[in-house]
């Protein structure tokens, strides 16, 4: 019944929210509306009650894993406990339901907030100027690739090449590629790490942006970063950094100062956004200094001399870039994030990262005889293992075992990515799980390897659906449910 | 510490089981010049009693729409949000899972956003829907981007000078940097003549972007403007205000290509901005070239009918540099405040709340101008629910006086760079009236501003 | 991992809320309390994580059916939907965050409210007088007892007897017990109605209160009612409705119209307070105005003449039988069933006893060949059907029929209740559940009648547990879980 | 119509298969005199969003602790709710679930429940607690009933005249019209003597009650008094304050046979009076007597532990006038607020709360007692986190003065009666300081009354 079609429900007549009759003297809408702009027969939304809805989609609600139910150990996204308090806090009057377009001596409270959100981002990643507007990690990459190319400009330079290697998050090329640049793929060397030779050779004086995540997405740290970077910088680029795994770095090291030029956050992830069954993410950038002037408008500036109600404003710097979306960003989760900093402060932001990184080399301590880990030894706070042994040995593979994982509690790590570990197993316990969840999530481990095959190809076994056909929804797409009904 | 699990005692037994003597050792491969050697200087960490107070405070520094009330406009809107949006987007279930990967775990998700596909659709009279983009603005930059690859047209787009002037900002961003060039066609009067638009069209324009209700609130000739554009072999794309289609022709109707929106109205507080919702929907012809995420329903191992992410070849974990677009989110949570607005109202809701921000609007209208000073500023052009009122004591002087009343409006045009910028927008600002306005309080608000 | 135990995810030194340090000059606390009053250990208290705490509960939850996931026809619970709003508009700051001791003036937004609320209960029950105080029906049903005891006593009459047919609920007898009143348990009808010989039989001066439920626990109304109650009146005593089942007549007929004194309203039923797990409740009686002065103090007056800020007022009627508890009321349950009437309003509250009397005859009608009910040809709101056929055939019980049915994603009507019928199932489906459902569940009734017996008494199959043994719980009961851990 | 689902086109076809030919006709067993020939005369129908402007008119009318910093006492306390209290409780499989009657579709609510109970006990050091009752005032009555039940006594109950006099009331309400003697010892000083508990006892007392800390908020000699009830053969009934025992010593420490508390302080927050929360827990060997739901631990067939409601055969649906109390609900989701909230604090948070609330009620009291004609009521008596001032000026001047700077303090005494009523209470009220006042609060109100 969870599953019924909301659209299956509707009956004629039906009704959901009401409203009340129109308080003002009613025209007919045929003289206030040109009859050929009016709609000639009503939508075909459904007609259920208030009632049918809220069973519809709680049901639902009911066939999805996530982070308040279960460990949720999906790599790369740093799914860890999203405190409550956030969503308390970010729903209060005052701060909810603020228009963008009120008056700025209205919005004191609002945009104080946003200004120590850009300073405290600023701190941790060591790099001054910080922009919350972008939307989402990726929209950061494309905005601070804008930056940059503004930056370049304005000095006269017209470089046409971004650089990443191959283990890189497929947003990077992407955005790279929207920013209107020539994407460049770089092999990584046996450690898992950018190889230094092939960089090298493809650095020259069309070299904009070299981008790399570090932790990098084998949840290894580039130790060589400050030479890349100085590689990178001697041919004229700049250098930027993925946030996407600073949650193994906080207060440990930052990306200002192990030579990145820019970066952007996934508050989201790192400052447990949350992640709202796939967004809306939050990715603001920080860039040096000499970028700040090409950042995208408006941004939060403080004069603490100004007069009451004028402290905080909203500025478009000087060289801007122009506007990468309407006002001024995804305020909500940049809100969230800001309570999650004030909880934690300092020592606790370590604390984080000390767990977080301790958790993964625990679990993939335990798993290292029947999941290796084709790179590093110690990893961050994130281990990329392989299924070959096991693929090889009796056809079991990282997608088998990840199926299988559901039947016992466990979202699946992420699966076979990076592209460069065949058979990938990507696991991200994050510092919000306890050593017991880890102990019961490698036990179960080993006991699936010991399954029969066969039943884990048909895996999982316990949930709703199982397996569902890619193939075939990709053939001959149904996108929309009222044509089948 | 919050929210951390490992007692000390167990972080020895972890340390043990690793192999190495120290948190610290954990961290031996970030080389120590590259170490903080402080602490970060942050300020200090609250608890939660502590950070309440503190949120009660800031707060209290803001002015909401619960002190005053909110006729503010410019592509956010107050609209009712019925509670059972939030007791739905409330749930953990919802909230704290992910995108949805591994589709035997998600079919919460799933299905929810493959039922929000097909609720634009049938809002909108459009074949195909993603499960959304960031927000209105970069909607049309994605929308500009696909006509180019439809139409292997990359160098030219024209948009209506009527389109929120943020919006052309972000697309002049998105564009101006890859040889593409941006014709801004000028806005006279309140809308875009269809003869302008025919003038600045040719045979290597992408697409002609049009807002309908345009920014200031009135109508465009979606209709006319589209069949233009397709004359020009151009894909035409509609921006349109979701609650509109309570009662306008749907932009499926009349042949849009790709139809756009700021979702925000559909269930989603103002929230200073964002995160707000990009609907993004077009024909079916097209689908292989959509940017975003895309539910697909399928058949399992078992024959049971079930929903994956589909289309995934598009995408750029896949596709990478050659992807339709980099976004690799969706307003995921957005998109289910959306599908249960749109379910709760149905088609009947809809149209309520067309009508009465419709009809309200035009009562406002009608009031406002009955105060001395004050006129229409397109006072020939149809509108919506919004509309741009001068005011010959200048806009400051009317939006004080409304704050001083209790009521908000704006935003004012002088805040925002027009193709056509006229003098008499100086002194203009945009009142948007929806359903939860009262007759009390327009009349509240004229009454004080003849004051 | 739901199930498992709170205390056993306790580890020392583990942390959930957390509190600042004292901001005060902090003395010895054996300097503030004396040594002997002082604890010598810690409480039991377990130590988990905010998250644990999360999880562990959200876990739990969906281990329950509940009306916002399940079709919930639980016979004399009224489990209809709870609107959503009301959960929002109870929650608002100045609702929920005022203190009972407050200053007067600053309370006539909520005293105002509750006057409303005494208004509208009185107009819908036709019984003028209200007390909003009892925190549930069984507390009403004390407190209406004990204000008649209270009035009877102030005309010099001390009267003995408080009568109730056999098909009441158990909370009647048990409240005229408690109320010191003799209790005598009268036969039903073949028609299972009030048996007027019977109650004839026992009326005399020693007749305090006739108790009746109207529609009474087989969802039958008392069609006899006006004349039972002049035969009570006749011999001075007075009648008292127990209102668990007004869903039936709202708005078409009024216990004061047919002949009650005295009435509870079960706000969490009638009026979506909601069920909350099993309570809280709020059961709030109307009475007749020459019981008025008798009422348990406070109630809250109105002086449409006052000065500003006294126009509502806490006040104790003359001859109060006193305090039934502390405060005024579950403030929290009437302002969600003042929600409720004030969405409703007149039309729509007649609207929700038509159609709850609709859905409950049509699924009768459903059901009729397969699950005869016994008495009555219409029936309320409700109706009791009887498997003794089907018992008698192959032995499915009511019980049977009450599990297999979780199976199928219902959740069980009452059963064995009321006493008076034999594997009696008792079904009350409410107004807002739609003829799909209802179709719905008489098809699966009629599918379980056909399934094998033996299957049928190991049900339920699917959910986490099955048929808990609830002797071996009585025999050594087991009442916390630190012992066994 | 609201909430409803049947369309007219589904009603008549019900009609026919039920056989009749209208609505009206189901309702033919109600004889047509008994009819009411009118609508219900209640005001008009308001939609949601109406009724949420209601509701904001009415909030408005209200001054609450968002407006005013509340040391209001007297029995419900200002203490702060963790967010994530409110996250569990307002889970539609919680509040909308009943009675766990079919087990099998409840054990959510049954082991939550279950834990309740566990915490409880622990919190307490009693044995065994109950899955609830209304709250802390009706407590005291079942706990006289249920020590009448143990004791076979019947005529006869001492309670402490320090006792909540609402609470009182209640007591007398309940047993007054019963043949039950209840016996007051006069409170002196803040606190009762245990010597004039010794004379008010007798062979034939069912129990002594003692609220510990007491209306007042300070200490009696709990486990002195305990000490006397069991000579008597009676049992010790104490309602405690649930945040003290972070601090204070347990009740299943000194003996007490029946531990009663008002819960709210556990993570409900103050809704004017109600919904709040009865806490129940007694010696295991008085468990049968026991009023109140008891969920049990057990096995099902398969042998898989689970829970059940327990000794069922107490309880009225089944004992009818024999059970051992009326009350056939609990505080169900009361209680679930509550076991959230013991789970967050744990050991160490209960006694933060505890030590936070005792050293700044000291801290108030000292600054307080610094401003003239401002003092203690009962210097000589220990107290926990509340106590009495009088004031010169009289309680109503100390009252406004403190509102006008933005304080809530009370109750004052004389909206009370008292067995021992002295002059020195027409003068006095109490403050309660809980972990949430800060010392800037506390300095101001004082500032301000000095002023």
């Amino acid at each position: 019944l969870a599953t019924q079609s909301l659209f299956a429900l509707s009956q004629p007549g039906r009704r959901g929210a009401q409203f009340p009759a129109a308080d003002v003297p009613v025209k007919p809408l045929e003289e206030l509306i040109p009859a050929q702009a009016l709609a000639t027969e009503p939508t075909g939304l459904p007609e259920v009650t208030e009632s049918d809805v809220i069973r519809h989609f709680v049901n639902l609600s009911t066939l999805n894993m996530c982070v308040d139910t279960h460990f949720y150990p999906l790599g790369s996204c740093t799914m860890k406990y999203n405190p409550k308090r956030h969503e308390r806090l970010s729903s209060l009057p005052g701060i909810v339901d603020l228009h963008p377009y009120q008056n700025q001596a209205d919005l004191q409270g609002m945009l104080g907030l946003l200004y120590e959100m850009q300073e405290m981002l600023a701190e941790i990643s060591g790099l001054p100027a910080v922009s919350l507007q972008p939307a989402a990690g990726a929209q950061g990459e494309f905005t601070a690739l804008l930056t940059a190319k503004a930056y370049f400009e304005d000095k006269g330079e017209k470089r046409t090449k971004v650089l990443f290697p191959n283990s890189a998050h497929g947003t990077n090329p992407a955005s790279a590629a929207i920013a209107g640049f020539d994407c460049v793929q770089l092999a990584s060397s046996k450690e898992g790490l950018v190889d230094l030779e092939d960089l090298k050779s493809h650095l020259d004086d069309q070299t904009a942006v070299f981008m790399v995540t570090n932790p990098n997405t084998l949840g290894l740290f580039e130790k060589d970063i400050k030479q890349i970077a100085q590689m990178v910088h001697d041919v004229g680029g700049l250098v930027y950094i993925d946030g996407a795994n600073m949650n193994a770095i906080l207060g440990y090291t930052r990306p200002g100062d192990f030579g990145g030029d820019m970066m952007h956050f996934n508050v989201h992830k790192t400052f447990t956004g949350p992640h709202g069954a796939g967004g809306p993410g939050s990715g603001p950038i920080a860039v040096r200094d000499f970028l700040a002037d090409f950042l995208p408008g408006p941004v939060i500036g403080h004069d603490a001399s100004a007069e009451e109600g004028e402290a905080y404003q909203l500025v478009t710097p000087s060289k801007s870039i122009g506007r990468v979306r309407s006002f001024c960003g995804n305020i909500g989760i940049l809100v969230r994030g800001y309570c999650y900093l004030r909880t934690l402060g300092a020592a606790g932001l370590k604390a984080v990262s000390e767990n977080a990184v301790l958790n993964a080399n625990y679990l993939k301590a335990l798993l290292k005889d029947v999941l290796p880990v084709p790179n590093g030894d110690l990893c961050m706070h994130e281990f990329v293992a392989s299924a070959s042994k096991s693929k090889a040995a009796n056809g079991i593979t990282a997608m088998d075992i990840a199926k299988r994982l559901l039947d016992f509690g466990f979202h699946a790590p992420t699966v076979y990515f990076p592209l460069v570990v065949p058979e990938a197993i990507m696991v991200e316990p994050t510092e919000t799980e306890s050593k017991e969840t880890l102990d019961a999530f490698a036990e179960t481990i080993v006991k699936i390897l010991q399954e029969d095959p066969e039943f884990l190809h048909q895996a999982p076994h316990s949930t709703d659906v199982s397996r569902p056909d890619e193939v075939v929804a990709a053939r001959n797409p149904i996108l929309q449910c009222c044509e089948s009904e | 510490m919050s929210y951390l699990f490992n007692t000390p005692e167990q972080q020895q037994q972890m340390l043990q089981t690793i192999g190495v003597d120290s948190l610290e050792a954990l961290f031996a491969t970030i080389p120590s010049d590259l170490r903080l050697d402080r602490p970060l200087d942050l300020p200090p960490a609250l608890t939660e009693m502590e950070l309440q107070k503190h949120f009660s405070n800031l707060a209290s520094q803001n002015v909401g729409p619960g002190d005053r009330v909110c006729m503010l406009g410019g592509g956010a809107y107050d609209h009712f949000v019925p509670a059972a949006v939030d007791e739905i987007a409330r749930r953990g279930e919802f909230y704290t899972a992910y995108t949805p990967y591994q589709a035997e775990a998600s079919q919460g998700s799933l299905q929810t956003f493959f039922e929000f596909q097909s609720l634009i659709c049938q809002l909108t009279g459009m074949d195909v829907s993603n499960a959304s983009l960031y927000e209105g603005g970069t909607c049309v930059s994605e929308a500009a981007f696909m006509a180019m690859r439809v139409t292997n047209r990359h160098n030219r787009v024209v948009l209506l000078g009527s389109l929120h002037p943020e919006y052309r900002q972000v697309v002049e961003t998105y564009l101006k940097h890859l040889n593409c060039e941006v014709v801004i066609v000028p806005c006279k009067d309140g809308s875009v003549d269809p003869a302008d638009v025919d003038a600045a069209m040719d045979d290597q324009t992408a697409c002609l972007v049009i807002q309908h209700p345009n920014f200031f609130g009135t109508l465009e000739e979606a209709a006319e403007l589209t069949e233009i554009a397709h004359r020009y072999g151009a894909l035409s794309v509609v921006s349109y205000d979701p609650i509109s289609l309570g009662i306008l022709s749907r932009p499926g109707d009349y042949g849009t290509d790709i139809a756009i929106a700021e979702g925000q109205s559909l269930g989603t507080p103002l929230q200073f901005g964002g995160p707000y919702l990009g609907l993004f929907s077009c024909s079916e012809k097209f689908v292989r070239r959509m940017p975003g995420r895309l539910i697909g329903q399928t058949v399992d191992r078992n024959g049971k009918r079930c929903y994956v992410l589909n289309l995934q070849a598009r995408e750029q974990h896949i596709r990478r540099d050659k992807a339709t677009s980099n976004i690799c989110s969706n307003q995921g949570l957005i998109a289910i405040r959306a599908a249960v607005y749109l379910s709760l109202l149905g088609k009947q809701g809809i149209r309520e709340v067309a009508e009465l921000s419709c009809q309200k609007a035009h009562y406002a209208a009608d009031q406002l101008t009955s105060v001395e000073g004050i006129e229409l500023l397109f006072p020939e052009r149809p509108f919506f629910k919004e509309f741009a009122v001068s005011c010959s004591e200048g806009a400051d002087y009317l939006l004080r006086k409304a704050r001083q009343a209790g009521f908000d409006l704006g935003p004012e045009l002088s805040r925002f760079t027009f193709e056509n910028n006229p003098e008499s927008y100086q002194t203009a600002v945009l009142v948007a009236i929806t359903e939860q306005r009262t007759r009390e309080e327009i009349d509240r608000l004229v009454t004080a501003l003849k004051a």
